[in-house]
């Protein structure tokens, strides 16, 4: 066999080294038996790439794809020379500009968004170790072989079992301390230098998150792929009241699947509700089909107020800051299991059960610290078995005439509305209910339109508690809260991208797109599950997770289906595929990857580029991460920007600071080599922007289907992706897009349904056809990619 | 502090340089001195009382128009000329002084916004507030827009169309 | 021999087993032979703690020095459901309140702050192993046996060589990247365990800070506790500007040691001037005696302004971020040489010598990014050579008739003193030198009272070059900048430990205090060296590094003589240690951990608590960052704060957000656990906070005095420390402090010289003596402490 | 924007909450109404030629003082009673509800400032903005200082001087 053995640690000074031309090892023995190895008898030119290893890729990215800049303060605070005054051109006192400054934080906030997902990789890997042991293998069965195409690409070798993915957490590691580095005061001083960083922030994000989810599938035996992973119950009224109730919030798996364990060891299946929020939800139902799955983020605070959940259990991200106050305001009781957020709480971890137990119950403590998730298991457990039953008491929201008498106090300030973070009329709705009108109410709650940020809450001059008022509404008005999600079935198979990837590259099926992230949405989740009916019912392949995969469950179609019920789970055209939780986009860019590699055989170990170049010029997908709010979210839209897969965001995502935007005047820009003749020749804008940030659903929509023209388009191909785009447009503007033009390289290319029209576009603006390229590329051409 | 002149969504304020607060007086002025005005129209006011205005406003000061969001197909449909791009990809090429302008003509001095969705309204304008300073942004909504070189203050509809009105006519 | 293998990681759901009453360790066989080893048969609780481990011994630090926020902004900016409004007591949309946001800030800067420095160190620690092998010992000779106090103490182990320390340094990564994840919305909620995680911040960054320092020391043999160490040149006149310039700026020796090596080799030692401003400056001359200061980083703008540099060699850290606008003026060429810093330049690192020299002289490049610090050496020198005669012609800097004229357009705004963070008057300098009155800007150049932010400047509307004016009235006027400093020992040797233990346990030596960080001073550098020479004066050790080593070594006493001159290198009272840059700002905090080990024979392995414990109330030792300006002065503070030393900084500190401070008016907060007699003591407020920012220097200079107080102090080092006390508080306050009383436990405590004043005031308060402690301490009793 | 209600240091701008500005009429009455006012005098006063009028308010209005960085030794050098303290001892000590107050006589309803170095004096007003809702703060420097409850505007020393007879006489 032969095996690599790349050092621990990149060698900064040595990066030539890897850096060299035709670089290829073939040593003739097993040098290291400890390490992962590599699959065949060449690594690439970038195994574990330090910060400044893809540089060079980066610079071709934001040469076409300049990054645009929206500050959200004029001002810095970062140190104390400050605060400084970057308005009018003005540097601070270290020197920085403002464009920098947008990119540091940038950078900052790709740190922190990689850091949240990589440090909940590295300590359910540790966990999972402490399980299972080190060399517990990451089989995936017989579809899946390429189980870790992001480890393989970006580290260069092939992790066999959990404890291979240390050498990869390891590396992730001082990455992002090199990278959180450059934030400091006096470091980086140009942007694209920071826009560079935060790609590699962004990749390392995604080599997190793919750390992180195939250890716990490997380990806890979560759907391996599986496209018929079952539906699992979801939203507010599937949740059985008359049972306790255990509440997960959060994304670490270990304390939901300690309580699922337990409930099993001790046959209470049937006993107890466990239920989650955000990813911890979606992880826990990949884990066991019976728990259920309250919603997204937006349901939280409506969630907690309802008084439904009798423990509530938090373990890291995505939980509200204040859910010791809010628990306590319906006597819930409150277990928080991990390091990550420790809310003050007395740390209880050595304690006995039993005393745990009844502290709690007696609230002796205002919650737990516990941070063995076995032990939370049992003492969520217990304690909501003894509490549930004096809590059915507790009156939990106000009653319809409370929230009359209430309402009539409002003072119609209007300060609710302005500090909606998306001006959602609160006030009409106060001042309706005061007159016994629920409706604005039932609008707002309705597809959480009203996402229960409580910012409005907070503001209020009469104190009103818009939210249980709001959450009480809905509760007697929106009747059979109950859908479901298919549970998150992990990475897409290599038989299925065998399938598709020839139609995906060649255009037969339009594209793929993915609908990820949060529910920052600025009108509510239909939106994101009507995108994603439009383009399932389109023949594109949707794929989902996290909050959004829920948002799209929450929504029946007009025969009162779910989109999970109406569409299979396949990887293939009008699927709809969840991939599981936040840590499960991996497979998403995995996915891409493994089309590069099965589809073009690629290789792709230390082979970054060449796979990113493909992506970018080759497959069409798109990511649209609708409602980005966290740190996260930037990670992920960068990361997989850096892979050559362009994301649209929600109008709040123009508060990232920045975006990815191509330039369609500049024609310049859109030159391609075309590797196979060794030309540069005329390209289009193709995708035409990298980080999009959309005002409403039809915009979104209509950018989504033209994000997916790439110009390895075959004529076949790109017909049908312009018939898309065009008929979207139509639908949503109204006309046949003036830019149509750009795309068409020759006849062949014209839609037929649009085939008159199009040529009389095209007459008018002296269109001239062009060549198909034979391999574009993004990259230079061969001679002189090594060699550099 | 006036709470006409705080931004609508208050945590827009982004550090001490504010708009200026106009008057349909001063507004008309600005528009008097523009020799390349623009008129950016999102989709807040496609179903509004206001469109007719702002319309005729953009018709008497003969200002292109630009539809962002999904607007283009309201002003479409009512045989209003206007070209739709994203308020970033508008806001991206305004922010380059070599840009030839929505009709070839030379990059905007003035730009007008009306109906755009306020907070990412507010963050084009900001993007213009610190990039372009070649050209002056003026808001025509009914919200106090300070990362804007001038605005209107907040204000309730009857005033708004008030002012919109003296600007139109 | 005995050894003890934890694990590589540390399991944060077996922490309970570190935790392990009585712990110890004796596997009769060595395990691992390539880990480091143990130097006794025990290993205390707590080797390479997690995030939670070190919670108990936090939340006794918080309860006594209750975290003081000052937010800094109202708003939160973090994330897109923002900006939120946290005024009011109103909570963002993600829960979070203000204190708690402060709280979150404070982290982040703090995770910043460790990962300039541990970034920093595990840049280097690669490139020594790269250069030296990793089997290069860490062997400080005979005088030092304890290399690595923290390690050891943190780790649980001792690191023997070079490759030894990458075991502490993934350690360090990986608790980064859990702290840095606890920054994201949705994570920690409450302010105390922010404050906990900020600690553990600090103490990752004294870590990485050892980590760096004893591994340059080791392989670029520099001092090793070398208390005659060389005085080494400083001071903007020091530099020859009739010899080809090359200036490094930032921390990394590498780079500037490439540039020394290669005059060495090339036998170009006297041909070039090798010079330095901040840290970067202090370690070269660490490596060569003959490398030049210039300055603190307030001589950055200044010194690039004035030409003199050919070459400008930037690394990372306190680089201004325009440096590439700023060498243009006067076309000096600028190199940079890390991937902190990359200034959007073209990576030369894999070019040919000639032809980046080449291109660098013939301008065709903006500057060169070259991550070989051997090929920098090479480059830079041949640069400088080939330039600095062209540049020579240049006009660099206004001559003193045109900043007459000039200053005459000054329209009197005002704005520049507006927008200068010390309100310095600029415009009066300005107006003034209109009317050929130079004074007032010599006043500002002076000990750097105006350091060269360029604010004014950025500000200014007639758009005046102020800060080249200032440069050129200061070079005119201001003779004989040449100063010195001693170069930086490294750490204090054991052998002086052993001298100067029982004295400052016993308060004969009534401190230690260090003077370090940045030159974010409100009034000049002066105010620092001042304080250094009181403290001196009085027998106190005054300790010193970075900026701050330089500012002092800027002034001169009554008869011309720099400290440096005047005191010696020792340890001892009376001495000025200058132990080096900023990562040696470990071995101030390695001193006091020294003392635990060899005077109280306290084992450091694994034995933070207890250690720390013994530094908070016993070794008088207190820090001051006067000019703490970055994200580092944060997280060296709040580490150093973690081991139990008081850090006083200057008024710009209160924009950090949070201060430490007690409650002297509590007095039930000051109670200790004797662990001798078993019995819980009224102690005093001693050391009374733990973060403090002052006013001035008056303000500060007594409270410095008055933190040096320990509750273990024996009567006569009460006594001793007491009349320091109240003699300075006479000097600056003009009274005998009112609560001297606090500290006056029976009347051998009185200070014999105020014996009949104070008793006095101890009449009028009715004080009652009270028992001196026999083992003060803030940690639980014995029986509890180990078993909890 | 009037300059005169931007902070002085304009960059201590925090948010949309700001500073109510005060003429030494307003000011007076808020004198007037509090029932345990301080006043923490800093070393920016020292040799100021206000130091007397901010002496003869706190005489007048009966207001205990304290000083804060070295300002006590010129105080004392000139008999006048003040306690010493550093501005974040104090403030830390005004933010407690449950504080005595420096005579004792519970925790202050309102604390002046002046002389106290303006960016430290706008973070401690900050913490008492944010965790001293039992007490306001009214500052009597020459700066405006948005982070206080009330403030004079950025005056000139000759308006200043006006401003503090006033309120002394
Ligand atoms: S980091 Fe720079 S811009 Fe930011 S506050 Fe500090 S000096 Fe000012
Ligand atoms: S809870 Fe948030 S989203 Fe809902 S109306 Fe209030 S402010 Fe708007
Ligand atoms: S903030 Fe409260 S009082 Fe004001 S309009 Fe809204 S509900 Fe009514
Ligand atoms: S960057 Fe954010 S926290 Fe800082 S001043 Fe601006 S809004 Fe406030
Ligand atoms: S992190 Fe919290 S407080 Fe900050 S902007 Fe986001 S939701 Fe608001
Ligand atoms: S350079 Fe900075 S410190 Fe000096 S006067 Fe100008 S603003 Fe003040
Ligand atoms: S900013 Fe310029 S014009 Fe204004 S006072 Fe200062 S030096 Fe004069
Ligand atoms: S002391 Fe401060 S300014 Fe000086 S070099 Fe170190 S970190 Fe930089």
């Amino acid at each position: 066999m032969i095996t690599v053995t790349p050092k621990n640690k990149p060698k900064e000074f040595k990066n030539d080294f890897w850096k060299s031309k035709n670089f290829k090892v073939s040593i003739g023995e097993i040098v290291d038996k400890k390490g992962m190895d590599t699959p065949s008898e060449s690594v690439g030119p970038t195994p574990k790439p330090d910060v400044t290893a893809l540089r060079s890729w980066d610079m071709k990215l934001l040469e076409k794809y300049g990054p645009f800049y929206a500050p959200f303060c004029d001002m810095c605070c970062l140190c104390t020379y400050g605060k400084c005054d970057l308005t009018a051109g003005k540097k601070g006192a270290c020197g920085i500009d403002i464009e920098a400054q947008q990119a540091r934080m940038v950078l900052l906030a790709c740190c922190i968004g990689a850091a949240a997902h990589s440090a909940h990789a590295r300590h359910l890997l540790e966990y999972l170790i402490e399980k299972k042991g080190k060399d517990f293998p990451l089989d995936f069965g017989m579809n899946i072989d390429i189980e870790a195409p992001i480890i393989r690409t970006v580290i260069g070798k092939i992790p066999k079992t959990l404890g291979d993915l240390r050498e990869a957490m390891d590396y992730m590691e001082e990455q992002n301390l090199h990278l959180l580095s450059a934030c400091h005061t006096g470091q980086e001083g140009k942007s694209v230098d920071f826009e560079s960083k935060a790609f590699h922030a962004g990749l390392m994000d995604t080599l997190g998150m793919e750390i992180g989810d195939i250890a716990q599938i490997a380990a806890l035996n979560l759907p391996k792929g599986d496209a018929d992973a079952p539906l699992v119950e979801l939203g507010m009224g599937s949740i059985n009241k008359d049972k306790p109730v255990v509440l997960c919030i959060g994304h670490n798996v270990a304390p939901g699947a300690g309580i699922v364990d337990y409930l099993e060891d001790e046959e209470l299946e049937d006993e107890v509700e466990v239920c989650g929020i955000c990813c911890a939800a979606l992880d826990i139902t990949r884990y066991n089909k019976n728990a259920k799955v309250v919603g997204p983020i937006s349901k939280q605070l409506k969630f907690v107020r309802s008084g439904v959940a009798d423990v509530i259990v938090v373990d890291e991200q995505c939980v509200r800051t204040d859910i010791l106050e809010e628990a306590k305001k319906n006597k819930a009781a409150v277990i928080a299991t991990t390091d990550k957020i420790c809310l003050g709480l007395p740390d209880m971890t050595n304690e006995d059960a039993d005393k745990i137990v009844s502290q709690l119950v007696n609230e002796e403590i205002e919650g737990a610290l516990i941070l063995n998730p076995d032990k939370v298991g049992e003492v969520a457990t217990r304690v909501a078995m003894k509490i549930a039953k004096d809590r059915e008491a507790l009156k939990l929201l106000p009653d319809l005439d409370e929230i009359i008498e209430m309402a009539k106090e409002c003072t119609e300030c209007g300060w609710c509305q302005r500090v909606c973070p998306n001006s959602q009329p609160m006030m009409e709705a106060v001042v309706a209910a005061g007159k016994g009108d629920f409706s604005n109410f039932v609008d707002l709650y309705e597809y959480d339109v009203c996402y229960a940020c409580g910012r409005c809450e907070q503001e209020c001059e009469r104190d009103l508690p818009l939210i249980s008022m709001l959450t009480k509404v809905g509760e007697h008005y929106v009747k059979d809260e109950k859908y479901n999600v298919r549970a998150g079935r992990g990475p897409v198979q290599d038989v299925e991208i065998r399938r598709v990837g020839a139609p995906i590259v060649l255009g037969d099926i339009p594209g793929v797109i993915a609908f990820v992230g949060c529910s920052n949405y600025p009108e509510g989740g239909e939106d994101v599950a009507k995108m994603a009916e439009e383009f399932l019912e389109r023949n594109y392949i949707v794929v989902t997770s996290g909050c959004g995969a829920m948002s799209i469950g929450e929504y029946r179609d007009e025969e009162g289906k779910t989109l999970y019920e109406k569409y299979s789970g396949d990887f293939d055209a009008r699927g709809l595929v969840n991939v599981g939780s936040c840590v499960s986009n991996s497979h998403i860019a995995g996915a891409c990857i493994k089309i590069a590699n099965i589809f073009a055989k690629k290789p792709l170990e230390g082979n970054f580029e060449e796979i990113a170049d493909y992506i970018l010029n080759r497959v069409g997908a798109c990511g649209v991460a609708w409602g980005a709010y966290s740190q996260k979210a930037a990670s992920i839209a960068t990361g997989v920007n850096r892979w050559g897969i362009p994301v649209v965001i929600g109008p709040h995502g123009s508060k990232y600071r920045r975006l990815f935007l191509g330039r369609t005047d500049k024609k310049e820009k859109w030159n391609l080599n075309d590797l196979r003749s060794g030309e540069v020749i005329e390209g289009e804008p193709a995708p035409e922007h990298l980080l999009y940030a959309a005002e409403n659903r039809g915009e979104a929509t209509v950018m989504i289907a033209k994000l997916c023209i790439r110009p390895n388009d075959t004529s076949k191909g790109r017909q049908i992706k312009l018939n898309q785009y065009i008929d979207l447009h139509r639908k949503y503007f109204g006309t046949i897009p003036d830019d149509i033009s750009r795309f068409i390289r020759n006849e062949k290319d014209i839609p037929i349904t649009y085939k008159k029209d199009v040529r009389n576009m095209l007459e008018e603006v002296g269109w001239e056809p062009r060549a198909l390229p034979q391999e574009p590329s993004t990259m230079a051409f061969r001679e002189k990619a090594r060699g550099k | 502090m006036n709470e006409r002149v705080i931004p609508w969504q208050p945590t827009v304020i982004a550090g001490p340089k504010q708009a200026l607060l106009v008057t349909p007086e001063t507004a008309e002025m600005m528009l008097k001195k523009a020799k390349r005005p623009l008129m950016i129209m999102g989709p807040l006011v496609k179903d509004s009382p206001v469109l007719s205005q702002a319309v005729l406003i953009a018709e008497k000061w003969n200002i292109p128009i630009v539809s962002t969001g999904d607007m283009f197909k309201t002003l479409n449909g009512a045989d209003i000329k206007s070209k739709p791009y994203g308020v970033v990809e508008i806001v991206n090429l305004l922010k380059d002084p070599d840009w030839e302008g929505i009709n070839g003509e030379g990059q905007h001095d003035l730009v007008l916004f009306i109906g755009v969705i306020y907070y990412i309204g507010s963050q084009g304008l900001s993007t213009l507030k610190h990039f372009a300073p070649h050209l002056k942004t003026l808001t025509l909504c009914k919200f106090f827009h300070s990362n804007a070189d001038a605005s209107f203050p907040n204000m309730k509809d009857e005033e708004w169309i008030k002012y919109l009105e003296k600007l139109a006519e």
